[in-house]
């Protein structure tokens, strides 16, 4: 499903990592540890795609990835459902309506969603995750400003819905989601000070 | 794509008017005119066709810095640009949205304000049919300026320095049209370079503010 | 050994190091020279009086202007397809150059325009296209300035230089076109097109001379644009360990 | 209250150019004109004040959404507002900060850019005058105006809708001034009209400026 | 130092807290709990004087409130230095170097803040609150993004600096911050359906 061997990246034309190796089998979570400016934000835009890798090989199953940034890209001036069915649209789907108890959003349904508290929007940011019916999820830190009953809601969507449907999820987080996954420990991964790839090196 | 577009045109609206700013703009820039160069008809109705065109041109410029940046602040664009749309086509709805909130109701109104500037009225079917035949390539030059100045933190004024310049040539065949138009001559030439810039732009450019875009995001 | 073992940073700081005394003592001399014979040894036009004399600047420093940004967008592809920064900070060393000489083609033409035409500017179609290089080479400048990446930066002002031009070209053909429809034009520069061979030789001279300013100028200004990215590259790498 | 100052300016100058792109839009503004209009030289020197003053109120108009929108989306205008500077204080050195980036260097390039519209020479010194006087006023005008809208997401279209009628008795004086300036008459009525206008702005303006950014923050 | 009595807040012209007494004595903190949308963020901004509360009272000493909000207001384009004497200049104060230290950013110190991660720009969003010198400090999830490890320097910071100096900080949060403060659970306070002071209740 998402096999990784020999990863490098870089950020701001510095390597940040490398000599990465993982697989991650279908039906399987993976949670990004490391101290803040270990490179998981780095490491996420790079398997998504976002961002050219400086060394390695990532292969996942094609049309299977989504990404899943730090900002939500919620627009505030569209309702909670038109937001989420735009994404549907987006992905080519018809909205999903279990995603709204999913999400204890049901409530909120036609707020706009520039009237949400943080955690309600958050909320709303991951039930895109919930209409887009993608296999493959890159998560930066998906639980910033979520209660704990919220977490343990998305915890229990990741677990019930989208991995026991055979999906894949990578999720950089600082905290315990509760779910039980192998634990990816970035830093000893940090690149060496004579790392190769920075984009000023001919310079040197 | 459509949803795309769909949803571009609806944030417009709820944005507080979407259609109706850009035309205010246009329609304010045609009043402070008179009241900065004199009232005097015979010069006002001698420089309105050129003058609409400018104001056009400024009007379209002006809600450029909400083709992309909007998406760009609340991190709709990465998701926009990993989601199974091609980034061409993205750049392209992009374009077409802001035509249809901006350089469509400028070139409905653009006659009515004319009459406010005098203008001849020969010239009054050229300037629309020059504006209906010009203004997609300025969205979609502008939109290429606002891809390459997305990264940047409110590049508004960085993206007119970008944009104008390149504006020039449609303004050229634009207003020449008008002018030939009024002096009833044939206006066919401007008018087919005008359509052969707007359908040039529409097929090219959509690949350089395509890439751009990634380079932004990198 | 392939030509663009030349384009690593480090060898084109050798290599360039040592030929641009070169330039500079070539350049000197091809503008003492030609300047002097032009200013000094050249009788005066009937039509023009003294005034002709700035032709020697003035069309050296047109034809610089315009052929800059054909380096430019030159250097911008190579960087695009061959990702050869050398070649990238060669288009960014040269804009700033081409704009100067931009404008000084416009003032020394302003300057000549006010006996000749009695007017410092006219909107004839070579001098408006003109404008609008220089507004070209304002709008490159300053996306390099706004740009705090310095990759990111290479890719979208190479981007910018081969649009731009697409859009420089057509704004030329525009503004003839544009032109031709007004009766100012009878005031254009290509009157005087044909130069008589007496002043066409100085001519030539200082033209090379500003050829070799130019190149001379543009070595330099990459030599620093390099030493800054040395700089950077150190700073980062001691700020990292 | 100066280490806001400094650091607006700074930002503006680490933006790409604070001064130079209020200049440069200026510059294009003045450029097109012709390419609308056409070039013949009477028309041209007959609108060319005009047309400066009404460049220049566009320039300013378009770095306006700078003034505070930046500082409300990365949450520092909350801050600010929450620190012990009064919000009149606030809103007082935005505006002096908005004209010595936008102002400032308009009018002293006005008049190298009315030579490229064939200016009349006696129009030229009253023409930096009136500027000089007159764009602290569209500063504090548009300030009042960047404080209304600054809640809105992406106002700028707004904004301009609601401070370009604030502009008109700004544009009418300067303009004013200016031919009387070039017909060789008496400038002082219209000059100290505008100096009136300037100075009511800067000392009214800023209160209700306050007040608008409080409401918005609210 | 701070306190509050018979306060009710609203948020969209809805009340959302209504009744809330305590009071927060030097040297203390307390932490406001509450499932997402409760109203904790109306009522740090009403605490903290951005909006008017719709009953009760509030009594600071004077000019000692500070405010950190969800966003740090961080100046991308200036460096950390740059940005923290920003502030301090703001408060007419210096620039204490040992803030540095306090929330590790000696090393990012000339790094322009764009070019942070988020858990290094949020260290540098806090440190604003070691430069200001403000006794009374209401925090917005402050340790969002963070790792456990900044949390902790966090904490410190608030324990050793600033309630060890005669310091008080009302603090929403969902995690636990490791300090010894009382909780303040918000939801008893929700206002309830017939709660007075909605902005369109004439209309009624
Ligand atoms: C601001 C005003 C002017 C500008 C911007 C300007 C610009 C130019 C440019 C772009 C060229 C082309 C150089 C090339 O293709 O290599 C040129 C050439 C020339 N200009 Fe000017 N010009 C100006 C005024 C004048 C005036 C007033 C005269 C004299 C009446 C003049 C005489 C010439 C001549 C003789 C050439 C060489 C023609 C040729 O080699 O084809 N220019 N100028
Ligand atoms: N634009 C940039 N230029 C230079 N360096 C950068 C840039 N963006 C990020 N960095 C650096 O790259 C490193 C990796 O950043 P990244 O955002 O991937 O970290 P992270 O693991 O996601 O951290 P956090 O937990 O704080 O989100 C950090 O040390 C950061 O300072
Ligand atoms: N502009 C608004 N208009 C209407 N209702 C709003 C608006 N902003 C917030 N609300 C509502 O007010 C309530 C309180 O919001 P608030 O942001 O204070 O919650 P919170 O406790 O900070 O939540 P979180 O933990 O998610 O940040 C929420 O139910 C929210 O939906
Ligand atoms: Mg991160
Ligand atoms: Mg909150």
């Amino acid at each position: 499903m998402l096999r990784v061997s020999g990863l490098a990246c870089a950020r701001g034309g510095m390597p940040v990592l490398e000599g990465l190796d993982f697989a991650v089998e279908p039906g399987q979570a993976l949670v990004l540890r490391g101290p803040n400016g270990i490179g998981k934000t780095t490491l996420l835009r790079t398997l998504a795609g976002l961002q050219p890798a400086l060394a390695g090989t990532i292969e996942i199953d094609p049309d299977q990835a989504a990404y899943g940034s730090h900002a939500d890209g919620v627009k505030d001036a569209l309702t909670v459902e038109e937001n989420l069915r735009f994404w549907a649209a987006v992905y080519g789907r018809d909205l999903d309506q279990t995603v709204f108890a999913d999400f204890d959003l049901a409530p909120l349904r036609r707020r706009a969603a520039g009237t949400l508290s943080s955690g309600q929007k958050r909320r709303l940011g991951l039930a895109r995750l919930g209409v887009i019916g993608r296999k493959v999820l890159f998560l930066d830190e998906p639980t910033i400003s979520l209660d704990t009953a919220s977490v343990a809601l998305f915890a229990r969507f990741l677990r019930d819905r989208h991995l026991a449907a055979g999906g894949v999820a990578v999720i950089a987080t600082h905290i315990d989601l509760g779910l039980d996954a192998p634990v990816l420990e970035l830093a000893p991964f940090r690149a060496s000070a004579s790392a190769k790839g920075a984009s000023d090196e001919a310079f040197l | 794509m459509i949803a795309l577009l769909l949803r571009d045109l609806r944030l417009a609206v709820r944005a507080g008017g979407g259609f109706g700013l850009g035309l205010a703009f246009f329609l304010i820039v045609v009043v402070l005119v008179p009241f900065g160069v004199g009232s005097e008809t015979a010069v006002l109705s001698r420089i309105a066709p050129g003058i609409l065109w400018v104001a056009a041109l400024l009007a379209s410029l002006l809600t450029l810095d909400r083709v992309f940046a909007l998406d760009y602040e609340d991190g709709a664009l990465p998701l926009l640009l990993t989601a199974p749309l091609p980034a061409e086509g993205v750049t392209l709805v992009k374009a077409l949205a802001h035509w249809m909130t901006s350089g469509l109701p400028l070139t409905l109104a653009a006659p009515v304000l004319g009459i406010l500037l005098n203008i001849e009225p020969a010239a009054i079917m050229p300037l629309f049919l020059s504006l209906l035949i010009g203004t997609p390539a300025l969205s979609m030059i502008g939109t290429f300026g606002a891809a390459l100045t997305v990264g940047l933190r409110r590049g508004g004024l960085l993206l007119s320095l970008l944009v104008l310049p390149m504006y020039v040539p449609t303004l050229i065949f634009g207003a020449e049209a008008v002018a030939r138009g009024a002096a009833e001559l044939s206006m066919q030439v401007p008018l087919l370079l005008l359509a052969g810039l707007t359908a040039g732009s529409i097929a090219l450019l959509p690949l350089a503010a395509a890439a751009a875009l990634r380079v932004n995001l990198r | 050994m392939s030509i663009w073992e030349y384009a690593n940073p480090l060898r084109f700081m050798g290599w360039t190091g040592k030929v641009l005394p070169w330039f500079w003592a070539l350049a000197i001399a091809a503008l003492v020279v030609g300047l002097g014979w032009g200013f000094f040894f050249t009788p005066e036009a009937e039509n023009f009086g003294s005034t002709v004399k700035i032709i020697y600047i003035h069309v050296p420093s047109a034809f610089i202007a315009i052929n800059a940004w054909f380096m430019m967008v030159v250097t911008s592809i190579i960087w695009l397809v061959r990702r050869h920064h050398v070649s990238v900070l060669a288009a960014k060393a040269a804009a700033p150059v081409g704009l100067t000489m931009t404008l000084i083609a416009l003032i020394t033409g302003a300057i000549w325009g006010q006996p000749t035409w009695t007017t410092w500017w006219v909107w004839d179609a070579r001098l408006t296209a003109f404008l609008v290089l220089c507004l070209f080479y304002l709008g490159y400048i300053a996306l390099w300035a706004a740009i705090e990446d310095p990759d990111t930066a290479a890719d979208l002002t190479s981007v910018l230089s081969l649009v731009g031009s697409v859009f420089a070209f057509l704004s030329r053909y525009a503004a003839l076109f544009w032109a031709t429809q007004h009766q100012d034009s009878s005031l254009s520069v290509d009157r005087a097109e044909h130069v008589s061979d007496v002043f066409y030789q100085p001519l030539l001279l200082s033209m090379a001379g500003f050829v070799l300013l130019f190149l001379a100028l543009v070595l330099m200004r990459t030599r620093t644009e390099i030493r800054l990215r040395r700089i950077r590259a150190i700073e980062t790498r001691g700020r990292r360990s």
